[in-house]
Formats: structure tokens, C-alpha cells, sequence
């Protein structure tokens, strides 16, 4: 069948920049007529299109997958679009190590999702658990105006707002400085290597099923995106700025830190499973109650 | 034939009988003055006479075209001037020439002054509001006229113009009309007929016809007629004696 | 002894109200299950499935006790809220000038969104039950505020003359007169108010992540669990439902006996 | 000729409620100003910087162009819930069994936040003006309802019965003697409903990513650009005051003139 | 000693002059009946006495210790019962039985029954809501009280009685009181003195003193007195006759 157009859904985030890169670039143009990118910000938008059958290819948090496909929605997983952009910034230059943060206070955004639930796992395995006050915000936005303003030292924060927190701190004559790199944390946790699949693209079923055939030429598009970006963040960010609605410097900054990959699911297999049962541990309706078996990866 | 008749008619308020077994018919061109003890149910009977009120029992029969009521309250409306008020009397698709003139005509009958037309009921006096409401029932031009002591709020003047009016409106042997009042004279001078309601609202005690047509009584009839119905007369004892009334 | 008649007659009428504002409620439920036809669990799950997932919520204590949270603080930042209201609305609506000076700042608090100003909240008081007991306070305020300086400024002016003459001091004239009469505006006005405080409850915890119902439902949501985060939802209005019936209402209609009376049966409307 | 200095001295009071309510303004500007030096910008930028910010905006047209969707969708749904609540707030009033069957829902309305049923409205509507002109929709309307069917409940029935005994129609009694006495009831509460009105249509915007004055407050709060944030705020609410000095309380004021008339000077309140 | 004087009185609504230099004085134990046209101002200069309404110029001089006022409307508060409205009057601190006593003695003298005392006021006739105003001005045992036009709604029998209540009132010499009316036999049979207003507020007219005390008139000597008021003595012209007022 032919596929007129195709409009890629991702969040304003870290993959989305491969995504609106793909299709700015033209390098999505054997997979249909006309291809577009726009972003969700809400589950709720992700749940309606989902079901109005709006979204074809969603780029979403691994979890919010694996949830679907457990829920026998028939969602499945093609790639993993990001290693992990989870990182510890803070005003405080003495904080380099999770070590460090012993006896401080650090500002975890969205309880009980992944960041708070990885960043537990590693405070457990450095045998810190309870030693450190944890005070929650509800998005990374209101961590990052407590951080700014003087309020907090120390948050954990995804990329871009981690680099768009950097940048506005510089521009105020302040200095906040990206003090852990949490992929490098999980991969010791789970001996895997400094992988975080946080993210990937996500096929609905009527996808996989009528267009089969444009898979291929998708994820090798977004593979050669991945290496583009990569390449040539400055360029990338031309491309996705706008789509993104973040200013470029945010983007062209933050792709070296977003540890954008384009790699099948199925291959990094383990590492999901690694994260996702680490999830599972305390929070597992988060991934629909179980581990998702065979049907989640493409 | 009768422009009104009631037959049998009883009401309860909330299992409290106030009007039982009432029979009063009203011929054309009559003016009936009802009379009775303060609280006896005249003004239920009113209400249920004009349709106000759905009576628990009993028969309304009505010949006459069109009614108005002047309440015993003003029951202006208090975001309209008085002009306004006395307009919503008036049929809707009046052209505003013949809406004016006919207003104008109300309002100088009820002795109201044009620049009083165009206050608020907050503004009127207590004596003005009460015309006002005359006007209003006057400028609907009905051919039945419901007052429910209609000119408390006038001075002794004002009060003889307006029972002329009255007296005018039953006049032409047409219209007719209900005067619940407790003024034994403005009874006697404007009424065909006194009718008195018992002091609990059981039936109508009697009634009396008043000599001559209302035009021709003189101050010194209506006088000496109220004196008699007052001083000699047992049907008015117990609106006239308070202690007749609590022997009762 | 008519008193107790009397009062035994409300009680009844407002049970029969309960009964059938319960009625209507079945034909809200009825509505609600066509769509969950139309559409399935994922988006919305059926009336029996939530009530299902609240049961089984409601095995836990857990749940018991953010149900309490929630609705001790929608029920505290609505008590705020109705006593600083109802004080700035009476003094509002005795100065119309003090009512010019602050009417556009009541429209601002009805017209910006709590997340403009949330940060501020948690930055006073931490994410904590304060914090959302004060946007459930700011919530209600302007409504609360607008409704008392109505009731005090349309109250009808013959009567405080009345009292004037009977030579009532200012405070009784206030109670005895001033007060019943801006209560019988106040009372719609504050239903609107506790519905809005439990809404902005639930939203601010949702917010600024303080625990509650807001929180549960923030990660119900986050799980893609729709049936539970209705089931929340189902808990939250419930409790809403149970402080509105069990409280407004019937101190309401305490308080408008009198317009019974002027109702009674045979009298046409 | 007297109407028309009637008219006059209303707008001229009307202009000195607008400058009062400028003062008040100003009051509100200096305690945000305070608020902004103990916490600095990143927290609450000041006025001036939010002016700015505003005025920057403005600049753009595209700025206009969002400003004018937002508040179009906030007026539509705004005159939507007003046209179905009052319709329906007045049927309620006339008949209280209908009122008791409604209120349950009502209350529903009122306390259930809209993330329970948005998604509903996006597959209904897609993401676009329809599903906010809907959510504010539904948020006036529980407001908007009451106020009516209060102000037709509490109208006062000696009226009603005069009106019957001059033989006026079912229509003209309503609209004469019935729809006055609503209007005064319901007025103060369509300047609730309205801000209700702005303030959901910006949250769905944000919720439902559907462009507008919402969505770019979105990616003003990603952006850290918390000025900006501010100024679309900012200019929202003066969209809302533009709205509420220049159209419901001019009416209101319209229609309230014999109330000003109960009040000359020299009366002790 | 006066129990009031009024210096000087002048008001105006919005512009309009309502009352201009009025000057009165009533002296302790003494009822002074004023009368005057409807619209004249009489209730604007009983509210300003009474201290309701602030005038725009002249003094005010109060020697008695309370007054009460029984207005033209029963201004009843429609949420509480006849019985709450009366008990309004009385002070704060007062026990439950003495307050008890003391409605029940100002509503058995209003001729109020005991369980009309439990109905809201739109519930009660006219009569009985005016009554029950009565009732409260009486139960607050003033020594000063201002009467609107009070008997307006009452039966003859109820009217006379009223009336002697207040002629009790002012009997001990101690008590004072202003009573506006319409009705000339009720000013002759109550008041020492009528005052009459001109129809414009413009100034008092002039006075009458009536011979003998108040409890010793009867019904011949009022009537023949009004009869003289109203038909020789050219003071009470324009309150007896509409074309008189008209040319004025
Ligand atoms: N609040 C007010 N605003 C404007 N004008 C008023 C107000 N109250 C009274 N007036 C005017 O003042 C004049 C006198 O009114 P007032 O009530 O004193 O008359 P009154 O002598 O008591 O008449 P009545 O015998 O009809 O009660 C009237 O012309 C009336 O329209
Ligand atoms: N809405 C009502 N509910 C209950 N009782 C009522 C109602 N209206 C009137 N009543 C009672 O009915 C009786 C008669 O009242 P009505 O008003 O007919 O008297 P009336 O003869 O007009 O008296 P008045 O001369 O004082 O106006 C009174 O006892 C009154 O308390
Ligand atoms: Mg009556
Ligand atoms: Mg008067």
C-alpha cells in the first residue's frame, strides 16, 4: 500500500531531535509522500491518538511501551532512540559524585516515574538510601527555577533542561555544572554499561500491519539521522528548533549529552529488560504489572 | 347574568382551613364591597377570584373579558419607573404614541405628576407607590377591577377622587368590580351592594344592598347609613366591636 | 413540637432530594457506560471497572488515608478561603469603593492559572499539604469574595433602617440583619466554591506532586492505569458529594425554612 | 434628555470604577514588585520585565494572532455555558424536582478536573479549538447553571402573580418580570464564569497542546523563559479585563440603574 | 422641656427639594398628628427626626432616651417568624422567659393570636403583618414613637383599639410621640395637636390644638371637630380638596 503521509509524534525532547532532523533533512522520503514531525506533551494527547489512531509512530519513554504492549495494546518497540539524558546538575561545584550528595538535599522531578525510580537504585547501591534528603518537584521546569533562583543546590534533570538550565544560569552570571552523569551510575548498578534505553520509537498496529514494508526504510533513515546529528549538532538544530519550539543553542548544546542511538530493539533487549525490571521492583503497574515478553520488540 | 360567581368555595393554607364553603355572585355593573375582620380571608378570596390562587374546593365562573388587581401591596416592579410600570399594563403592540397617551391618561386619573413618571419605586412615596398601582390597573382599561384596600396610603382628597373613579368605572351599568376595604364610609359611598365575610372565613355572614345608585348618595346618606350599619346593625358588630369579636 | 414536625418534614424532603439526586446520578452513569462502549477501557473505562478499582483501593488503608488528605486540605484551603472571603466580601460590599480598588484583582485571581504562581506557593511552603491547601484557598476566594460583597451589597436597605430605629448596636444589626440576607447569596455560591476546591485540591497535588489524591493520580496516569486514576477521581467527588449533602445543603435549607412556607401547595406559580 | 444625563453620570461613574480599578491594580503591582525582589526573576520576574516582555510579544503579530485564539475559544465557550446554563439553570429553577435530579451532576461538573475527561474531548474534537472551547465550556457551565436557576428560584412570586392577573402571556411574564430578577442574580456570577472561562481554555490549550496562548506558555516554561511565560499571562488576563470592563459590567451596570436610584446621597446606610 | 425639636429642617433627593425650613417642636408627653398630602414629605420628615435619613441643613434636638418606629411598609424580616420579628425590639441580654412575656404582651395588645406568632410574614394578611410592626415598636417600650401612617390596613375595630393604645401610651404625660395619617377622625380622637405640612414640603402651614385630653373626647365632639376641620377652617383646604391643591 502506499502511505501518503506519515507525521512522526515524539516528545520535545532529546530524540525528537533525530526525528525532526530525519524529516527536515529529507531523509525520510522513501517512507511516504509526505512526512511530518509534530510533538506531544501530555500522556493524555499520547493516549487519544493512540486510540483515535492519529499516531502511527510515536516516539515515547520505553516504559509507557512496554506498558501498552502488556495491556495487549499491540504496540511494539522498533528502536531505542536514547541511551539515557538523566543527569545531576548543581550550583554546588563540590558535587561530582553520587558519593557527594550524602547529607545534601536533591530535587527528583516526576515521583515514582523512571528518574526517581533509577536514581533510588543507584542511591541503593551506593548504600546511601536514606542518608540524603529527596524532595520532589512536578516537572523539571519548577526544579530548575528553585535551582536557579537560589533555592536548591542540586536536582536531577533530563536533557534539554538540563543544558537549557546550564544556558540560562550563564546568562544570569551563575554556573551550574552537570555533576553526575546517571547512565554511568546504571550501567555499575547493572554491570551493562552506561546504557539507559529510556526511549524509543513506537509502531501502533494498524502500522505494522498495513505498512509492514515501510519500516525498513524508516528506522535506516533514522539510523542515518542518528549518525548525522552526531555529526553535525549545529546543523540538527537548525532543523529541529523549530519543530521542537526550544532555541537552538538548547539543542545544538544538548545532543552531546542525549546519547542519541538508533539501535533495533531487539538487540538492546537486555538493557530494557535491565531497566525495566529494575522499575518493576517498586513500581510495576508502571509497566502494566510484568515484564512485557516477546510481542513488545519488533 | 353575573360577570362573577363563586360557588362553595373553601381553601386551606398548609392544612389550615381560612375559606370554607363561600357562595358570592357579582352581576354586571355591580361593584360589591367586601368587608370583614382584619386576617378573615379577604384577600385569599380575592386571589382565588382573580385566578391567583387555585381554591382546594369549590366553582369560579367568570363572564367578563379581562380582570385587573390592585394588590394591597404596591407589587411594582423595582427596576422600572413608575411610567414603565404602569406600561406593562398595556397590550404589546401599542405604537408608542398611543402607549404614551394612554399612560398619561392613567397616571393624571391616579393624580400622579409627570415628572413622578419617571422615578423609581425607591423614590415614591407610600402614597405615590399605591398610585402607581392604581394607574396600572386603570391604564389595562379590564372590565372587572379587583381592589384589595386600594387607597390606604390617600389623603382624604385623593381618596374621594379616586372611589370617584370607582364609582365612574360601574357607572355605565358594564364593568364590574370587587372592593375589599375596611373604611365603612368609602363602602357605603361607592358600593352597589356590602357583602361581610365572617371573622374566620366561615361563609359570608350577609350582606346588605345600599339605597340609590353610588352618583347620587350625598355626604349626609353615606353618614347616617354607616352609623346605622355601625351602631345598629348586628351583621358589621363584629367588625365594629373588638370585644364582640373575641366573645364570638 | 411543630418545630419538631417541621423539622422532621425537612428531613424528609432533603432525603427524598438525596434520593433523587442518586437517580440522577444513575442516568449520569448510564451516559458514562455508552461512551465506555464507544470507546473502550483504555480511554474510558467503564462505571462498574472503576467502581471496581475504588473498591479495591478502598481495601487499602492507604487509600483511606489520602482520601483524607486530600479532602482536609480541598476542605481546609475552602474554610480559608470562606472566612477570609466572606470578611473581605462583607467589607467589599458595604464600600463600593473598596469593591472598584479590588474587583480587577478578583478577576486576576479567577483568570490566571494556578501554574503561574504555584512555584511561589512551594517555595513558601514547601510541597507539602500547605501549599495545596493555599491554591484550593486562592481557587475559592475570588468566588467566595464576589458572592458575600453581592449578598451584603444587594441586601435590602429598609431593613437596616428598620433595625436603626430600634436602636440595634452595629454587630447585632450585622447578625440579626445583614447576615441572612447575604447568606441566602452566599450558600449557591459557596457549593460552587467547594466543588472548585476539591478540583484545584486534586490539581495542585497533581502539580506540585504533594501526596494525595493528586499525586495517586498523577502516577495512576502515568501508568497508562485510566481505571484507577478514574477510580481516584471517583473517590475525590465522592468525598465531595459527602461533604456537600452532608453539610451545605442541610445547613442551607435550615436557613431557608421561611421560603417553604411561602411555597405552599395550591398557591399557582 | 434626562435619560440621556443619566446615561452620562453612568459612564462617567462607570470610567471612575475603570480608574479605581486601576489603582487597585497598581496596589497589586507593588506587592508583586516586592515579591520579585525577595525571590528574583527566575522565581517571578517583575512587572516591568514582564511588561516588556509583553510588549516584545506584541511586537509579533503572530503574538495578536494567538492572543485572539485563545480568548475566541475562551468567549465561545463562555457564551456557550452561558447560553445552555442559563436555558437550563432556568427550567431548573421553574421546576425543583428537575433541580434536585441536576444538582448531583452539577457538583460533578464542578469537582471533577478536567485531565478526567480531556481525552475524552480530543478524540471527540481532535486537538484543536473545539476540544478548549469545550473544557471551558464545561467549566462555566456549572456556574452559569446555578446562578440561574438560583436567580429564577429566588425571584420574588408577588411579582409573578401580578404579572398573571394583568393577563400577560407565559413569554412576555418571563421575559418582563422573571429574566430582570434573574439577571441581577446572574450577573455577578458571569464575571466568574467568565474568568473560570479564560483560565480553563489556557490549561486545556497546555493540556491538549492545542496551540494558543496555552501552548505557548508551554514552551515559554521549557524554555526556562519564565518572563515570557508571565507576559502571556499577563496578557491573557488583560484580554479577560478588556472583556469583563468592556462588556459585562457596562450591561450590568446598564441594567442596574434603579439600584443606584435607591441610593442618593445623604441616606445613612 | 421638648422631647424633640426639629430646627430648620431641609432635605433634598438628588436636587429635588423635599422639605424646606421645617421647623417643629413636641413637647414631652405630648402626640403631635401631622398631616398633609400625599407626596408631601411627611415621611421623609419622620425619617430625618427619627435619624434615618441625614438632612441637608437644620439641627435636630432629642431629650427622650428611645424611640421606636412603626414605618409606613411593616418592614418585617421575611426569614424570621412573627414572633423572632417582635422579639427583634427587645434587648440582647434578656432571659427566655421575660422575653417570652414580653412579645406575647406586645402581640396579645397588637391582638395578634398566639399561633399567628409562629407564621413568616408572607404567611400573614396585611392587617396581621401590620400588627406585627406594631407589635415590635411596642414591645421596645420607647418613650418616643414615630407612627407612619400605622392603622392603614386594620379594621375599624382594630383601628380604635390601636388607637387607644396609643393614646395610653402618651397618657402619663411622660411619653411623646409623631403620628402621621391620613385619616382626620384618628388625628382628632389621638394627637393634642395637628401639624400640617404644605403639599411642596414648603414650610409647616399651621396648627390645631384639640381641647380636652385625648381620653376624654368622644365620638360626637371628634366628629363635629373634623366636620369644622375639614369644611371651615381653610388650614386643611388642600388635605379635603384636590382642586384646591390643583390651583394652588
Ligand atoms: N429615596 C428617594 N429618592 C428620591 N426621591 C424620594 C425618595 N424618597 C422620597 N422621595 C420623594 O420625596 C417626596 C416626599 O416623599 P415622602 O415619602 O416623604 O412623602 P409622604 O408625605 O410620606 O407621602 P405619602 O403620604 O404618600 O406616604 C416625594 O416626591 C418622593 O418622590
Ligand atoms: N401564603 C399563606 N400561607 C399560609 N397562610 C396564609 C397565607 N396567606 C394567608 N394566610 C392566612 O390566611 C388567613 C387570611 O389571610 P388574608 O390575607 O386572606 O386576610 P385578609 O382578610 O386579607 O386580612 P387583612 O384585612 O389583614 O388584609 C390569615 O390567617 C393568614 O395568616
Ligand atoms: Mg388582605
Ligand atoms: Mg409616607
Amino acid at each position: 500500500a502506499t502511505l501518503d503521509e506519515l507525521v512522526l509524534y515524539g516528545p520535545p525532547a532529546g530524540p525528537s531531535i533525530t526525528l525532526a532532523y530525519a524529516v527536515g533533512a529529507g531523509l525520510l522520503r522513501d517512507v511516504a509522500e509526505r512526512v511530518r514531525f509534530r510533538i506531544w506533551r501530555t500522556p493524555d494527547e499520547m493516549r487519544a491518538g493512540l486510540t483515535s489512531g492519529t499516531m502511527q509512530a510515536v516516539v515515547m519513554p520505553v516504559t509507557a511501551a512496554a506498558n501498552l504492549s502488556t495491556r495487549g495494546f499491540g504496540v511494539k518497540l522498533a528502536n531505542v532512540m536514547t541511551n539515557g539524558l538523566l543527569y545531576v546538575i548543581s550550583t554546588n561545584p563540590e558535587i561530582r559524585s553520587i558519593a557527594d550528595l550524602a547529607g545534601r538535599e536533591i530535587t527528583v522531578p516526576f515521583p515514582n516515574d523512571t528518574p526517581e525510580l533509577i536514581f533510588d537504585a543507584v542511591l541503593a547501591h551506593h548504600g546511601l538510601a536514606g542518608k540524603m534528603k529527596v524532595s520532589r518537584s512536578g516537572s523539571p521546569i519548577e526544579a530548575i527555577q528553585l535551582l536557579l533562583s537560589g533555592r536548591i543546590e542540586t536536582a536531577l534533570v533530563p536533557e534539554p533542561a538540563a543544558t537549557a538550565a546550564m544556558i540560562k544560569a550563564s546568562t544570569a552570571g551563575k554556573t551550574v555544572h552537570r555533576a553526575i552523569d546517571m547512565q554511568k551510575e546504571w550501567g555499575a548498578v547493572t554491570g551493562l554499561g552506561a546504557i539507559m534505553p529510556q526511549a524509543g520509537l513506537a509502531l501502533a498496529p494498524a502500522f505494522l500491519r498495513d505498512h509492514a514494508e515501510r519500516i525498513t526504510p524508516l528506522l535506516s533513515g533514522l539510523e542515518k539521522a542518528t549518525a548525522e546529528v552526531i555529526a553535525n549538532p549545529a546543523a540538527a538544530a537548525g532543523h529541529a528548533a523549530s519543530a521542537l519550539e526550544l532555541p537552538w543553542p538548547v539543542i545544538e548544546k544538548s545532543v552531546p549529552f542525549s546519547n542519541l542511538v538508533a539501535t533495533p530493539a531487539a538487540q538492546a533487549r537486555p538493557e530494557i529488560e535491565a531497566l525495566l525490571e529494575a522499575i518493576a521492583k517498586t513500581n510495576a503497574p508502571m509497566i502494566g504489572g510484568k515484564l512485557p515478553g516477546d510481542s513488545l520488540y519488533l | 347574568m353575573n360577570a362573577l360567581n363563586l360557588t362553595d368555595i373553601g381553601h386551606a393554607f398548609l392544612g389550615r382551613t381560612v375559606l370554607d364553603r363561600i357562595t358570592l355572585d357579582i352581576g354586571e355593573g355591580e361593584l360589591v364591597a367586601l368587608v370583614g375582620p382584619s386576617g378573615c380571608g379577604k384577600s385569599t378570596l380575592l386571589h382565588i377570584a382573580a385566578g391567583l390562587i387555585d381554591p382546594r374546593q369549590g366553582r369560579i365562573n367568570r363572564s367578563y373579558a379581562r380582570h385587573a388587581v390592585v394588590f394591597q401591596e404596591p407589587r411594582l416592579l423595582p427596576w422600572a419607573t413608575a411610567r414603565k410600570n404602569i406600561g406593562m399594563a398595556l397590550p404589546e403592540g401599542l405604537s408608542s404614541r398611543n402607549r404614551h397617551s394612554r399612560i398619561l391618561a392613567a397616571a393624571t386619573a391616579a393624580a400622579l405628576e409627570e415628572d413622578d413618571l419617571d422615578k423609581y419605586p425607591v423614590q415614591l412615596s407610600g402614597g405615590m407607590k399605591q398610585r402607581t398601582a392604581i394607574a396600572r390597573a386603570l391604564a389595562s382599561e379590564a372590565d372587572f377591577l379587583f381592589f384589595d384596600e386600594p387607597f390606604t396610603a390617600l389623603d382624604p382628597a385623593l381618596r374621594r377622587h379616586m372611589q370617584d373613579i370607582v364609582i365612574r368605572h360601574a357607572g355605565n351599568g358594564k364593568r364590574s368590580g370587587l372592593f375589599i376595604t375596611h373604611d365603612m364610609a368609602e363602602a357605603v359611598r361607592t358600593a352597589h351592594r356590602i357583602v361581610v365575610l365572617d371573622r374566620r372565613g366561615n361563609g359570608i355572614l350577609g350582606e346588605r344592598y345600599i339605597p340609590l345608585r353610588p352618583v347620587e348618595r350625598d355626604d349626609r346618606m353615606i353618614f347616617e347609613t354607616v352609623q346605622h350599619f355601625m351602631k345598629a346593625d348586628p351583621l358589621f358588630a363584629h367588625v365594629e366591636e373588638l370585644d364582640e369579636r373575641r366573645s364570638a | 413540637m411543630t418545630s419538631l414536625a417541621e423539622r422532621a418534614s425537612r428531613t424528609g424532603q432533603f432525603l427524598w432530594s438525596g434520593w433523587s439526586g442518586l437517580a440522577g446520578l444513575s442516568v449520569f452513569a448510564a451516559v458514562w457506560q455508552v461512551a465506555h462502549e464507544a470507546y473502550g477501557s483504555f480511554i474510558l473505562p467503564s462505571p462498574l471497572e472503576t467502581l471496581t478499582a475504588a473498591q479495591t483501593l478502598l481495601g487499602d488503608v492507604s487509600a483511606w488515608q489520602l482520601l483524607l488528605t486530600t479532602s482536609s486540605r480541598a476542605l481546609s484551603g475552602f474554610a480559608l478561603a470562606g472566612v477570609i472571603g466572606t470578611v473581605a466580601g462583607c467589607i467589599a460590599g458595604f464600600h463600593p469603593a473598596i469593591l472598584r480598588l479590588v474587583q480587577p484583582q478578583i478577576t486576576l485571581m479567577l483568570g490566571v492559572p494556578p501554574i503561574a504562581w504555584i512555584v511561589l506557593l512551594m517555595i513558601w511552603f514547601g510541597t507539602g499539604s500547605a501549599t495545596v491547601t493555599m491554591t484550593a484557598a486562592v481557587a475559592c476566594l475570588p468566588i467566595v469574595f464576589l458572592g458575600a460583597a453581592e449578598g451584603i451589597a444587594s441586601r435590602d436597605r429598609l431593613l437596616d433602617d428598620m433595625a436603626l430605629s430600634l436602636g440595634m448596636g452595629q454587630v447585632r444589626r450585622f447578625v440579626r440583619i445583614i447576615v441572612p440576607q447575604m447568606l441566602n447569596r452566599l450558600f449557591p455560591i459557596l457549593v460552587m466554591a467547594l466543588g472548585t476546591a476539591f478540583k484545584a485540591a486534586v490539581m495542585a497535588e497533581l502539580l506540585a506532586n504533594a501526596g494525595g489524591i493528586g499525586e495517586a493520580l498523577a502516577v495512576s496516569r502515568s501508568n497508562l492505569d485510566v481505571a484507577n486514576a478514574l477510580a481516584w477521581i471517583l473517590l475525590s467527588v465522592s468525598a465531595l458529594l459527602a461533604v456537600e449533602y452532608g453539610l451545605i445543603q442541610p445547613t442551607r435549607s435550615e436557613l431557608e425554612a421561611w421560603r417553604h412556607a411561602a411555597r405552599p401547595w395550591g398557591v399557582k406559580r
